[in-house]
């Protein structure tokens, strides 16, 4: 017979066209999701730590304050992590002999320092000033969230560049009052928008875009 | 059934006797009919290996070892940098782009010929306008490696496409390379529409005629079911046209934006406005040198000398002559201008460019593509195929140190004499080069195998079209 | 990413030593690859596991397992201990090195690897992590001080900037302090004590010495001689003196290489006691200088060049300087110079005898006739009296240092332009006497500091031979060296920047030596070693230093003590002005008369040697030359054609009986008949970057006659490629330098742009520009007219950017990466053998039509809203087109990865706020953006105030000795960039492409004497 | 068309091919078929036969509209698109340049004109013919295989209301063509 193909083939043909095209255009969607995926922005993920340090605990029930540990928050492009000593000025009164705080001991003594797992971490070819965001009324929880409800600290923001120049280019909508920069519950009121305005001016925020703001 | 038994019982071979060259005067060999037209081209295709020519066996394999060499170069390429080549501030572009250059002009042919000799029905065009548009289709593929390859993070290529990312950013698009990337793609994907949509019909016949079930149920695929219905003929046709029509301004551009790389800088040397006409000559010329470089030892292994007939290639010839005398007008303009323009920096350049350090180059292309190509004027040399195949092969090698002079001696010598620099090619630089040359061919070689190299319902035409023009007592 | 990581080097470099033949051809960077130098290693290895070893990144609490270190902490270093805690500093280097894993990030889909972050135990109290402090430190060479201010990162010094109040740095810098950094991390210093070769330890060290100080001891220091180079530190000093008190019979011996003595010689008989000559340019219009670098080199070029600058300005009015100089062999501040006399070395003594004479001066005669030009600059010398100088070379004999000063007291200058200040350099024995008492055998046990006799002192007293004639040889070196390698002990020396000390400028001022870091490779010093030997093993530097002071100033210490380190400058230390005696001029003995005469120069860049392993300064364009990497030998262009040499060609060159052979640069200004080699090269034990390169031109130094001596040139076999970063030095007739006469500058102001058609603005299809530049606008002048072509600009800008070294094969393929390059032009018309030399530092212009932009199909160079032209590494794909359409071509491009990612040392080195570059990418000047970003920042946290002009200095314009880069706000009208734009001598590089340069320059006046004009050494063009 | 399944008059028969020789047989033979009447039919041929198509009634042929349509579609996305990364996406100075810059947009616009247009000049082309079609009754006739050959045919479909199999096959055999098959579905 000179038939080569079989009836069915004429759909089979049609629909392996559409197949391939769609599949195409999965593969990408795919792809694209991975790369935004928490597997990749380790957003919401809490890597383990050497010490199972709550800020939940520390920042909530005990109400310290977020400069009481990251000392050069407001006056250096780096938030400062705490040296043991800070740790050691309340933890060799209490706690002072419970496991969990044991590794705090053992760095006091050998003066080893504890290895913590980095969590917000930027390329290094990105300049990130604490000082100035802080100064400007940006505040912690803008960009870290609200740690007060962190048993174990992780990123709430990619941290990518779309994310920062989202707030670069219209910081009214996340900037707030000086005084409440360190408050990490805090909720943007309704009237924002205005709020926001205001300041922006007050504090003379600038929406910085070029390149040479955070690369160098 | 019996069909298929047929074939496989006649084992296809090429004419013994070798069929003799019907002159100058007309498209087609006599006592051609629309079966006969058929079976002496696909029959190439369905040559069993056993009697496929020694020559093409020899040529693939040498073919496929500068593959490899490429391959290669390009591994060190990626591990290593772009160090391995001979750049250097100034001279920041070297080989890649040169060849980048080179292999889209060689391309050009192609296109003209399918359309732009199409639209204006040039008949003798059928013989070689499938083989031309294969010709497109793989120089365009050797051309796009370049610009990727030149790149110092080779692996970030994809930032040069408009897709949204992370960072917010897309391509700038003022930069001509930016250009390039949308011209070289559109350029890629329209030859390959045009030469596919060409080959369908023939691959419907190919289907029908083929010996082995596979091979039918192969093109049986590739023909998509095509089966010459009238009405399929006319929007067929229509949908040819119009390709045809949008490929001829699309050459026209693809060129001259790369001429703009030069042309939008401020490079003396670069910065003249008589590139793009002159960009797209070149191009054509070296793109018709290309075509008789091939076609001229094809159709004599492969024995077509009555299908691909003198009238083609002298047709050919004199084309490729009077492209040349534009492009040696655009020569001329360069050089007046950079003497009428009074600008001290482009008068330099073009004395550099002559009595330089790479002057004995400029010399050469001066003979390659200007002197010599003029033999071309006698009928004697055009029907002496040696000759005409000679100076194809000058005319490549011209356009190739055209581009040389154009990128090297213009950036090598710029503005400020403290940043004067050379520009000496090393091993990897030719390796690339070669291995290109290698994957070209290679692809050539493979197309002439599995595919007809001359568009089979196009003859039939011609045939239809001579049966009318001869008298009635010589046919039947 | 992997292709981003530091593996690579080692793939390129491969490539590389098969592309090039000599191994000193290969990049530091693939040599940083190879193992280290021959101690045993597996003892080396086993040490380093038993952690006694140099552990580079260690904290101080696990090096305090020694116990010399740990009291060394907790007594000396109050301020420092705890400052180097593991994480900090290692996130620290991490933000160097981890620049790879962010050229991944950029890539889009990447995972950032996970890294972790280390804080203190213990913080202290002065340090805000992640802010950089600055420490006020002095630099030493020769024994005279440059005070210098060091930039610290987490207790990194990453960069040492000049202190402006340091009367030998004024706030400048030279290529030395800059480069000296490096030397602190130099990965090939000598990391061990070693005895016999064998790896050893300080307490081994230590007590061996004590053993032999005994013996010593009962032999009233009998055969004990310490070979020092020259310094002026009071404590040190102390030390000597209570060491020759105690052991009378012991003998001091001083040896400086590249310094002459005679210079101290003449300067003691004119006072009468040991004096240094110095030179108050900021009275001087008239300078005469018989063959001396003033303005570029000896302990006072700094100042020399701030007050020269201040005398050559032009646009206040004032009519500048006239500046002669006589020489054999181009200077680099000769540049400048006015009027360029060249003439054989040996010939300089006569000529300052007539110049003598015909400003009325008893000397004897002398024979010869006086060249034509010399009754002019008498005549223009004594037109000027008190109001001039006449300033002898470095490398002149006592008769010329004597004849000058004769001359500066006959015309009144003594008191205005010139002082003689009281020295406190001491007295010591030369290196001659050290080898005739070897000889002589009475040298039992020899202690070298620091000096490195073996290569250094010259041929004609073949040391090492006498150096063997010692029992024992002690050697406390920063390298295993030639000297080293012939010691018996070896102890590794610190460097500045690890150790207490103190040190004085020419002046005599003090500055205490404070260190910034721990010693990396637990180096000792100078004092430690002299008070092992005086039975205090134990006493750091920081003890006897304080106990040194402590007796100087008994009340008030703490404070004196705090406000001296802190400033940098011990009040009151400066040198009282002696006067000077009577001076008469010795009779000449005619030099013996030979065709040729060969000068002896230390190389421009690296020095008498002691720089040789310093990848910087060998990448540096030589200023004279723009050669790097090898030492070559000069010869003027007539007598190179009389030779029919050319450039690169081998030349052989004889001085008695010894010889070398070296590669030959034809250089205009060279004199008649005299060949110029350079000191500092054919190093073969000074590490890995320096071995093997150059010839070695102490092999032909004869001690007798050490700076020029008569000889033979022959031509040699062979040629040799040269690394030359400038191709051609002529002009082109494109004037990218323009020039013009004094008279001609005070009728047109505006030469500069005098010819030049006004551009079209309007020949676009784009409306004018909707681009404004509101709030800042950044920009920058370069004064032509007092660049002297030093280069300091360059290497203070590979300091603060990170640029990479890349080797001579890869500059001789046109592929070094200076941000700023410096372009010299010579120009005069018709004479090749003595045309004027411009200079031109060509950093990037920040166009405001900025043609490398539009090209970018990436947006990886774009504009910011102050106008700089940015250049973001992380978007850059690497086209190079953007290299390709600048027509100034100040665009770098890494061919290979370039930057060290392997080397742990030189991580600590970078500067954290400059991202590191990877393969494949472009960079250029970026205008110091980082520190543009620094002092916005403060000022905007200050409540937004405004930036004060000054405030922002760029690393080029802060090093340049004559402040000839300016950098401000072009907004602020008052600046000093705006005045100095609105100059009519202010120009832009190839205006007519209207790209509109933000830097851009001033043009060059030359205030030349109208009756030499048009005579030899004075062509110019109209 | 011949493949719009309607209505089926005669199951299992697709309709009935008559074969010629020459072009101008199959032209003759189509224009007496639509003359008699019958309007369901279509004829094959190795190579484009000119008015062929014409003389079975084919009128309307609408690739040039999409194409027309598609190479607007091309230009509107291209300058669209470079208009909106350039001023709206992430606006750069970049080099002095206005942020439209309009001038140097045209070569990428022209291209996606270009692309556009070709790609549906394709596209519609086959869409509009059914393809991909790799079974088609017509296959069943062994002697078809000519038909991209040297065979020229013509094919009365049974879907033709004035389709009657002897009448038909009768008409066809007076065409004076070679051989008349019935043509199985």
């Amino acid at each position: 017979m000179a038939q080569l193909f079989r009836p069915s083939s004429n759909t089979i043909a049609k629909v392996s066209i559409t197949a391939v095209v769609l599949l195409a255009s999965a593969t990408l969607g795919v792809a694209y999701m991975i790369d935004r995926g928490s597997w990749i922005t380790a957003v919401q993920s809490a890597p383990e730590q050497p010490i199972a340090f709550s800020h939940k605990h520390h920042v909530k029930d005990d109400g310290i304050d977020c400069r009481y540990c990251h000392t050069s928050v407001e006056t250096s492009h780096f938030a400062g992590i705490p040296p043991t000593e800070t740790c050691m000025s309340c933890h060799s009164q209490i706690w002072n002999n419970a496991t969990a705080t044991q590794a705090i001991r053992d760095s006091w003594a050998s003066g080893q320092s504890i290895a913590w797992t980095r969590v917000h971490n930027l390329p290094d070819y990105v300049y990130f000033n604490h000082s100035i965001h802080v100064n400007k009324g940006i505040g912690c929880s803008a960009c870290h969230g609200n740690v007060s409800e962190m048993p174990l600290i992780y990123k709430v923001n990619t941290l990518y560049m779309n994310w920062c120049v989202d707030c670069h280019r219209n910081p009214a909508k996340y900037i707030r009052p000086r005084s409440e920069v360190f408050n990490v519950a805090y909720i943007y009121p309704d009237n924002q928008e205005e709020l926001g305005a205001k300041l922006v001016k007050e504090y003379h925020v600038q929406s910085l875009l070029d390149c040479a703001t955070c690369h160098r | 059934m019996d069909q298929i038994e047929k074939a496989n019982e006649n084992n296809y071979r090429l004419p013994s006797e070798v069929i003799p060259d019907p002159g100058a005067n007309i498209v087609l060999g006599r006592g051609m009919d629309y079966a006969s037209v058929t079976d002496r081209i696909a029959g190439v295709v369905y040559l069993p290996w056993k009697h496929s020519p020694k020559k093409w066996l020899v040529g693939a394999f040498f073919s496929f070892c500068f593959v490899n060499l490429l391959m290669l170069a390009v591994y060190m390429l990626f591990m290593n940098g772009t160090g391995i080549w001979g750049l250097n501030i100034p001279v920041a572009w070297g080989f890649a782009i040169i060849n980048f250059v080179w292999w889209i002009g060689i391309g050009h042919a192609g296109t003209l010929i399918s359309a732009v000799l199409f639209l204006l029905k040039q008949d003798w065009r059928t013989s070689i306008n499938r083989f031309s548009e294969a010709m497109t289709l793989f120089a365009v593929a050797c051309a796009g490696m370049f610009p990727i390859l030149h790149l110092g993070r080779p692996w970030l290529f994809y930032w040069l496409l408009p897709y949204p990312n992370s960072m917010w950013l897309w391509p700038q698009p003022r930069s001509p390379l930016e250009w390039d990337v949308f011209a070289v793609s559109t350029y890629g994907t329209v030859s390959l529409v045009f030469w596919y949509v060409g080959l369908l019909p023939d691959l419907a016949s190919l289907r029908d005629t083929a010996p082995s079930l596979l091979q039918r149920k192969i093109y049986g695929i590739l023909s998509l079911g095509w089966r010459g219905s009238a009405i399929h003929w006319h929007r067929y046709q229509k949908a040819y046209l119009l390709l045809a029509g949008l490929a001829t301004p699309l050459v026209l551009s693809v060129h001259t934006i790369v001429s703009f790389d030069f042309a939008v800088s401020q490079l003396p040397g670069w910065h003249t406005t008589i590139f793009p006409p002159y960009f797209v000559a070149g191009a054509v010329y070296s793109g018709f040198a290309m075509v008789l470089t091939l076609v001229i030892p094809l159709r004599a292994w492969y024995n077509m000398r009555d299908l691909i007939t003198l009238r083609t290639i002298e047709s050919a010839a004199k084309l490729m002559l009077g492209v040349g005398l534009i492009v040696a007008y655009g020569y001329g303009s360069e050089a007046f201008f950079a003497w009428y323009s009074g600008d001290k920096y482009e008068a330099f350049m073009y004395t550099n460019r002559m009595f330089g350090p790479y002057g004995f180059m400029y010399w050469l292309l001066i003979l390659c593509n200007i002197a010599i190509p003029q033999a071309l004027w006698s009928q004697k040399v055009r029907h002496n195929l040696a000759l005409v195949w000679t100076i194809s092969i000058i005319v490549n090698i011209g356009m190739w140190l055209e581009r040389f002079e154009i990128v090297v001696t213009s950036l090598h010598r710029d503005f400020l004499p403290s940043s004067w620099g050379m520009y000496i090619p090393t091993k990897w630089d030719i390796a690339t080069y070669a291995g290109t040359l290698g994957f070209f061919m290679l692809l050539i070689f493979l197309f002439v195998r599995f595919l007809p190299s001359i568009s089979i319902f196009e003859v039939r035409e011609q045939v239809h079209h001579d049966l009318h023009a001869a008298p009635v007592e010589e046919h039947v | 990413m992997n292709e981003l990581s530091p593996s690579h080097p080692n793939g390129i470099m491969n490539e590389h030593e098969k592309t090039t033949t000599a191994s000193a051809l290969v990049p530091l960077e693939s040599l940083l690859e190879k193992p280290l130098k021959k101690v045993d290693l597996t003892e080396l290895r086993e040490k380093l596991a038993a952690g006694r070893g140099p552990a580079f990144w260690r904290t101080l609490e696990e090096a305090a397992e020694s116990e010399d270190l740990k009291e060394y902490v907790e007594q000396e270093f109050p301020g420092l201990s705890g400052q180097i805690p593991q994480g900090v500093d290692r996130r620290s280097l991490l933000k160097v090195m981890g620049a790879s894993l962010a050229m991944a990030g950029a890539a889009g889909c990447t995972k950032l690897p996970q890294e972790s972050i280390v804080p203190y135990v213990r913080q202290p109290e002065n340090i805000i992590p992640g802010e950089p402090m600055f420490y006020a430190t002095a630099y030493t060479s020769a024994g005279y001080a440059k005070g210098v201010l060091v930039e610290s990162h987490m207790n990194r010094p990453t960069k040492i900037e000049g202190n402006p109040d340091h009367p030998a740095s004024l706030g400048s810098t030279t290529i030395f302090e800059q480069a000296s950094l490096l030397n602190l991390y130099d990965p090939d210093r000598s990391e061990t004590v070693l005895f016999r070769g064998g790896l050893s330890t300080w307490g081994q060290f230590t007590g061996a010495l004590s053993l032999e100080a005994q013996s010593i001891g009962s032999r009233k220091g009998e055969g004990l001689a310490i070979l020092t180079g020259a310094t002026t530190s009071p404590t040190f000093i102390s030390q000597m003196n209570t060491l020759l008190a105690q052991w009378p019979s012991a003998k001091w011996y001083s040896h400086e290489p590249a310094v002459n003595p005679a210079v101290a010689k003449a300067a003691k008989k004119i006072a009468g006691r040991s004096a240094f000559v110095s030179y108050d340019l900021s009275q001087a219009d008239v300078i005469v200088s018989l063959e001396s670098d003033f303005l570029n080199s000896g302990p006072a070029s700094l100042k020399y060049a701030r007050q020269f600058a201040a005398k050559r300005a032009v646009d206040n009015g004032q009519t500048p300087v006239r500046y002669y100089q006589v020489e054999s062999s181009p200077s680099v501040g000769g540049s400048l110079a006015d009027h360029r006399f060249s003439v054989k070395s040996s010939a300089i003594a006569p000529i300052a005898y007539q110049l003598a004479k015909a400003l009325g001066v008893a000397a004897p005669e002398v024979t010869g006739t006086a060249p034509d030009w010399l009754s002019k600059v008498a005549e223009d010398l004594s037109k000027n009296k008190g109001r001039c100088v006449v300033v002898a070379g470095e490398y002149q004999p006592e008769s010329v240092h004597l004849a000058a000063y004769a001359i500066n007291a006959a015309l009144g200058n003594v008191g205005t332009t010139v002082r003689l200040l009281e020295s406190m350099m001491p007295d010591t024995h030369s290196i001659e006497d050290l080898t005739a008492d070897l000889n002589g055998g009475h040298v039992e046990m020899l202690i070298v500091l620091e000096s490195n006799p073996v290569y250094s002192a010259p041929a004609s007293l073949d040391f090492l031979t006498a150096m063997r004639k010692a029992r024992l040889v002690v050697r406390l070196g920063h390298y295993f060296d030639e000297t080293s390698r012939w010691s018996h002990w070896h102890v590794p020396a610190v460097h500045y920047l690890e150790s207490w000390s103190d040190t004085r400028a020419f002046d005599g001022t003090v500055t205490i030596v404070q260190p910034l870091v721990e010693p990396l490779y637990r180096g000792k010093s100078a004092h430690e070693v002299l008070s092992t030997l005086l039975g205090k093993p134990d006493a750091t530097p920081h003890d006897l230093v304080k106990a040194y002071w402590q007796g100087v100033t008994p009340n008030g210490f703490d404070t004196f003590w705090k406000t001296s380190l802190h400033n940098g400058v011990v009040a009151g230390t400066a040198a009282g002005v002696l006067n000077g005696g009577e001076v008469t001029l010795p009779p000449l003995t005619a030099p013996e008369s030979s065709e040729w005469e060969v000068t002896f120069r230390p190389d421009p860049t690296i020095g008498d040697g002691s720089f040789a392993n310093n990848g910087w300064l060998q990448e540096l364009p030589k200023p004279q030359t723009k050669t790097a990497w090898d030492n070559l030998i000069f010869i003027r262009p007539s007598d190179a054609e009389k030779m029919s040499v050319h450039k690169g060609d081998v030349l052989k060159v004889t001085v008695k009986d010894k010889s070398v052979e070296g590669p030959v640069w034809i250089t205009p200004n060279q004199a008649q008949g005299s060949v110029t080699v350079f000191l500092g090269y054919g190093r073969t034990a000074s590490g890995r970057v320096g071995n093997r390169i150059g010839y070695d031109a102490y092999a032909i130094q004869d001690a007798t006659m050490p700076f020029a001596a008569p000889g033979t040139v022959s031509k040699a076999t062979g040629h040799y490629e040269i690394a030359n970063t400038q191709a051609t030095q002529s002009m082109e007739e494109r004037e990218p330098v323009r020039a013009a006469e004094f008279a001609e500058f005070k009728e047109h102001p505006d030469f500069p742009t005098m010819e030049e058609k006004p551009v079209p603005k309007d020949l676009t299809l784009y409306p004018e520009s909707e681009w404004k530049y509101p709030d800042h606008k950044w920009g920058m002048t370069i004064d032509l007219n007092i660049c002297t072509g030093c280069s300091a600009c360059a290497i203070a800008c590979q300091a603060e950017n990170n640029i990479a070294v890349v080797g001579k094969d890869q500059v001789s393929r046109g592929r070094h990466m200076h941000w700023i390059r410096i372009d010299q032009y010579y120009s005069g018309n018709g004479s090749l053998d003595e045309p004027d030399t411009y200079n031109q530092p060509v950093p990037c212009m920040h166009c405001e039509n900025a043609p490398c932009e539009v090209v970018c199909p990436v947006a990886a160079t774009v504009h910011s809203k102050e106008g700089i032209n940015q250049m973001v590494y992380n978007r850059c794909v690497g086209t190079r087109y953007c290299s390709n359409n600048c027509p100034y071509k100040v665009r770098r491009f890494n061919f290979y990865l370039y930057s060290d990612w392997a080397t742990d040392s030189l991580k600590g080195m970078r500067n954290p706020d400059v991202t590191v570059r990877s393969r494949g990418v472009m960079e250029k000047c970026s205008y110091c953006i980082q520190r543009i970003q620094e002092v916005k920042i403060k000022a905007e946290k200050e409540n937004n105030r405004k930036i004060v002009d000054g405030e922002i200095l760029t690393a080029c314009q802060q090093a340049c000795p004559t402040q000839a880069i300016t950098f401000g706000d072009l907004n602020d009208p008052d600046s000093k960039v705006a005045r100095s734009v609105a100059s009519k001598r202010n120009y832009s590089l190839l205006d007519d492409l209207n790209n509109r340069p933000r830097t851009t320059y001033l043009g060059y006046v030359r205030n030349s004497n109208e009756a030499l004009r048009g005579q030899r050494g004075s062509n110019r063009e109209g | 068309m011949s493949h719009a399944v309607s209505t089926k008059r005669y199951e299992g028969l697709h309709g009935a091919l008559v074969e010629f020789q020459t072009p101008e047989e199959l032209l003759e033979a189509c224009e007496k078929a639509y003359a008699e009447g019958y309007r369901k039919m279509d004829a094959y041929a190795p190579m484009p036969v000119e008015g062929l198509a014409e003389a079975i009634g084919f009128k309307k042929n609408k690739v040039a509209m999409c194409v027309l349509i598609a190479g607007c579609t091309g230009v509107c996305f291209g300058l669209g698109l470079l208009e909106w990364i350039s001023q709206i996406a992430y606006p750069h100075n970049v080099g002095g340049r206005p942020l439209n810059s309009w001038p140097a947009f045209i070569p990428i616009t022209f291209e996606c004109m270009i692309l556009f247009s070709a790609l549906t000049a394709m596209v519609s082309m086959l869409a509009m013919n059914g393809l991909p079609r790799p079974y088609h009754a017509l296959f069943n006739v062994p002697s078809f295989e000519r038909a991209s050959v040297d065979r020229f045919f013509l094919c009365i479909e049974s879907e033709d209301p004035k389709f009657e199999p002897d009448e038909t096959v009768g008409f066809l055999k007076a065409l004076g063509g070679g051989e008349v098959n019935y043509v199985p579905e």
